[in-house]
């Protein structure tokens, strides 16, 4: 039977073939699909995680580990009746209204999905309002906004008072990042937490929940 | 209307690389109040933006009050340090340009000041006005029609009318498709949305460009790559892909940015688009350039050798807030006069002179990154003489990504450029995936078609018809 | 307590006008970690501050995130830009120098993260502590005893013991006086407070700090006339007052601020000293000098020919805001790196071009400014030449400001130098002003102390006895 | 006799013996002590304050302006049994606390004082309570506070505070200037008024107490 060591392996090294028929060789084998999930799957992504922190990594081939490891959970889904998959946490992620920049938003999901949690990537140009309503319908723990202009960043201080107002504020963590935003600035509006870069917006994530 | 070019490049405008220097372009730009571009002067052109604030009518009276602020301290900066001449940038937001009055309103806050620093003190200065591409907040955008364009056009022609000098845009068509090629580092992708979609937006948008600045005496100014090669720059910076990914992604721009030229636009080139170089040495009009004085709105790796061939030199953007000194908008000034100072001083001293700034310029940066490498003087000469020889603009991008390739490696075996080793293994990736592009533009969109997601954008909107089920 | 300097210097460090350049001092300083300043290469010196708050007991965990960010900014874009080393200044603010250990912790913080990517990533890096002249808190000033004195002498120590690498200070003494001979324009007074209490406030001073090099292994610095011509440049920016008072009066600080080097620092002499070039050519140290890169502290019309001969490239200080791309010190930081890169670049080009380089940074500045036309090398030297032949201190600083009044009249009779018309007579009126400095110190403290304001400083802290009634 | 003009171009000049001279003959020719204060000695000292405000007079000019005209009101005050010299406002005038930046205070309270206001120049380094006493024991009209350290401006705000919790911040205008001050900061603080200069410290005063 393939070990969880070589399944965490061939995710970091991004091989989806091999994770495929290590996972499958995992199930056929008797291993806990939750183990295979933790132990094998997310344990991989964990590395690349670090290594990408590190700025060893790059966002391509973080992108080929995150999908061969969604490969190796399409196959335990497949494999299982009424199989759940485990998250850590749910998070609601958009880029605040006004603003129509992607890409690092982007990142962040797939550095949270990678790490284990549940994220409703709302896109980008999210007015309060919908955030307000995301909150109500997925009942997240966090919810993550960006900013990439001088002239929106200010909108991440709308959204929290919106949440303010829909007496939804105290049921989540806000966390918030962009080129233009600071700690000082995440303190100032209200946040819980400000996150340089994608890397650290995973460890951030995780340090709230705890 | 009819998007056909008004020239075409089939040979290099800059003829030697001793001509190839700061300064001075083949063709010189000359504006109203007799400022020349490309002469023999570089000179600073600043931008500025607002600090953090929302815009809206509300806010409106203290917009106002930044702009007049930010004007009259670059002004009088400018003044009190006898700058030659000063180009001013206002980039208009998304709010200032969906919205043309307010826009127009700040344009004249700009320009009224800078005619009265002229008037009063001799400041001569032009005024770049760049209206935002507002069309990619409708998503998927619409590029050839809706209000969006519309009250883009307006804003164009009616800052134009009040004044403006030299219009520009950092148009977007084909962003979508070519955000998901960096972050994937795809360059099929980023070579079909730069050669394909963002030359057939680009020649509609400047046909429309060059027709305003035509009737309102203004100048059409250039385009950038803004929107795409230098979101691969900042996450190369940010080491999120592979530098050699965002050089080649860099000279795969050129086909697009040099749409604006075909068109009819005669410069002075958008500051932050880095090929800029290369639209010099092709089409002979002045470029801005911006490099380490603009680190205020990104960092790069190109600090120096940005400035070898430019004939104005910028800060890209700065939010007015208060330093030590002085506002920001005011220090960036500073920093640029004295930029120019240096090399315009160099230059006085004899072209030899000039080209021996030029080549510290390039020396200090090129060997340590290959972003760098690819805009070294003789390298960017050497490219742009195998892209003029081809006439469609698709198959010039394909061909710009495998020179690009070409020219890194072999700048590695011969020591002039270091590569780290982790992404040397790239430079084969992305040689791989080139090889992969058929030459016909139809078979290519035929192609990648499938490989895309069509939900984020609209092929009808660049005349392309999607042939797959 | 004995305050006889050690060294005197009576001929010129420099032989020439072709071994005076950047990058190589004729007493080159090496540090612990093999660094060695003004052997060939001119370093980035980089310095950070905090954003608006308080220092208190409550705050101080804040102040510790953001040393402790800046540095890790710092360092890291170091490491991107290859750096070839960095000298790093920490300027104490009073807070955190009148409570020793704030200071010593901050040191630390710092320390450690240099070391750390010394270690990991072979960048090289030295520390540059300088308290805060804490002693002008109490008004009148003690200068040399009470709880202020001993306070800084232990924040000396610790952060030397704990690893700092050079100790600076800007000095105060005769700043009272100073600052009123500023604002009259009273150069008479201004001569006083440099030439008599900064010179032997300095030999105080400085030969503590000596001592504490000595016993820690720190280098010795140097100090800077920072509050006295500094503020003198400031003033002349704002159009407070006339340009060439200023020029005067940083020309009249040369004595003062050599006393550092002969009571024993060897330098790198601290950044913000525009006479660093003086004490350069006359004491053959290392300097550190800055210009249109430290901008963001203040504007000056010397940015590009400050840069002439120093072997250390500073952005003076620098908030830690947020700009557009990276917190304000990383973003000097970029900036100081290229600009180094320029000027080593050159230089690697052979001593002839590091030459053209100098002449250029020079010649587009020093036609514009007196300020900037006293610091032209040809002029440094000739006037140091002088200097060099008086034994003492304060008959060399009543000279050097007459020797500035005639060099600056005679470019402008030559041409060399712009002076608007309003500033001319101001020349005229310094120049008789001088005139009434008798060359005896001792007759001058007789007749100047009934112009004086006593009750704003201490003449026994000064050994000056009152002998008015 | 001589007239209103040549006194305020006396004045203008910084001509010392000369104002004393002509303000004794006007004096001497039965005119208002008030008109030649206002017409003569002030006239002048106002066109020195809008050449400087344009950067064309440089402070010790100002100063000799200034000196001439306190000469010409110690004059008057001679001649005049009880006079009491007219103020256009009352100002208390400071360096914040842990603060030691002298010059440009004193350039404010030196333009203050030239154009006819009465100037309590409170000195360097001065405590939020020492703000409030002043304010109780000489009720002006303005607070006007100067910071050049990023590490003291915001003693700025705990100053306006003080005078908060004093109950006294209604009664008078708080203004702010220095090298870190922007109008922003000024607004974030709450104060009433910001001045980039001690030239545009004088007009603010003005316009405040209109
Ligand atoms: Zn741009
Ligand atoms: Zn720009
Ligand atoms: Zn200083």
């Amino acid at each position: 039977m393939a070990s969880f060591e070589e399944l965490s392996q061939a995710v970091f090294e991004g091989d989806e073939a091999q994770v495929v028929e290590l996972t499958k060789s995992l199930l056929s084998g008797g291993a806990d699909p939750l183990e295979v999930i933790n132990r094998g799957l997310i344990a991989g992504m964990e590395r690349v995680g670090v290594l990408f922190k590190n700025n060893e990594m790059f966002v391509p081939e973080v992108l080929m580990s995150a999908r061969a490891m969604n490969a190796g959970v399409e196959v335990i889904k497949q494999s299982q009746r009424a199989f759940d998959m485990p998250s850590i946490g749910k998070i609601v992620l958009g880029t605040v209204k006004g603003d129509l920049h992607d890409i690092g938003k982007n990142l962040v999901g797939m550095m949270l999905e990678s790490a284990g949690f549940t994220v409703y990537n709302l896109g980008v140009d999210i007015d309060p309002d919908k955030f307000v309503e995301a909150v109500k319908k997925y009942q997240p723990d966090i919810v993550a906004m960006s900013a990439l202009l001088t002239t929106t960043m200010m909108n991440m201080k709308s959204t929290i008072d919106a949440l303010v107002a829909a007496g939804l504020r105290e049921r989540v963590k806000v966390i918030v990042g962009g080129a233009p935003i600071s700690q000082d600035f995440a303190n100032e509006i209200g946040a819980d937490g400000y996150a340089p870069d994608a890397a650290s917006a995973t460890e951030l994530c995780r340090r709230l929940l705890e | 209307m009819d998007y056909k070019p008004v020239k075409t490049f089939s040979e290099l405008a800059v003829k030697s690389l001793d001509d190839f220097v700061y300064g001075i372009a083949p063709h010189p730009v000359k504006a109203k109040n007799g400022m020349v571009i490309g002469a023999g002067t570089v000179y600073p052109e600043i931008n500025m933006t607002l600090p953090p604030m929302n815009i809206e009518e509300s806010t409106m009276p203290e917009v106002r009050r930044q702009y007049a602020e930010m004007i009259e301290g670059i002004l009088k900066r400018a003044k009190d340090l006898y700058a030659p001449g000063l180009i001013v940038e206002l980039e208009l937001l998304p709010e200032t340009t969906m919205k043309p009055e307010w826009g127009i309103e700040i344009n004249k806050i700009l320009r009224d000041k800078m005619h009265e620093y002229e008037d009063k003190y001799g400041l001569k200065s032009l005024l770049r006005c760049t209206p935002n591409d507002t069309r990619e907040i409708l998503r998927p955008p619409l590029m050839k029609r809706g209000e969006l364009l519309e009250n883009m056009l307006i804003t164009f022609e009616k800052c134009a009318e009040e004044g403006a000098d030299i219009l520009s845009i950092e148009s977007t068509g084909g962003k979508e498709v070519h955000d998901e090629a960096l972050v994937t580092c795809n360059i099929r992708k980023a070579i079909f949305a730069l050669g394909v979609l963002g030359v057939r937006d680009m020649r509609f948008l400047w046909s429309n460009i060059v027709r305003i600045a035509e009737r309102t005496g203004a100048i059409a100014g250039g385009d950038t790559a803004c929107g795409f090669a230098n979101t691969a720059l900042a996450l190369a910076e940010q080491g999120m892909i592979p530098r050699v990914f965002a050089a080649v992604d860099r000279v795969a721009t050129i086909p697009r940015s040099l749409v604006a030229f075909e068109m009819g636009a005669i410069g002075p080139d958008k500051d932050c688009g880095y090929e800029g170089p290369y639209m010099k040495a092709i089409a002979g009009i002045p470029i801005s350039m911006e490099g380490k004085t603009a680190a205020c709105a990104h960092l790069s790796a190109i600090g120096n050798i940005a400035a070898c061939v430019c004939d104005m030199w910028s800060n890209e953007s700065v939010q007015n807030v208060k330093l030590l000194s002085a506002p920001a908008p005011v220090v960036s000034t500073e920093q640029l006069i004295y930029d120019c100072r240096l090399m315009n001083e160099a230059a006085a001293d004899g072209r030899s002179f000039a080209l021996k700034m030029r080549d510290w310029l390039a020396a200090s940066d090129s060997r340590l990154d290959p972003q760098a490498y690819v805009l070294r003087p003789d390298i960017v000469l050497e490219i742009s003489q195998e892209l003029v020889k081809e006439k469609d603009a698709f198959v010039a991008t394909k061909k710009a990504a495998a020179l690009a390739v070409e020219v890194i490696k072999r700048g590695l075996a011969r020591g002039e450029v270091q590569v780290s080793p982790r992404e040397k293994k790239w430079l084969d990736i992305i040689s791989t995936q080139i090889d992969t592009i058929p030459d016909d533009g139809e078979k290519f969109w035929y192609e990648i078609q499938k490989e895309l997601d069509l939900k984020k954008w609209r092929p009808e909107e660049y005349d392309l018809e999607v042939t797959h089920a």
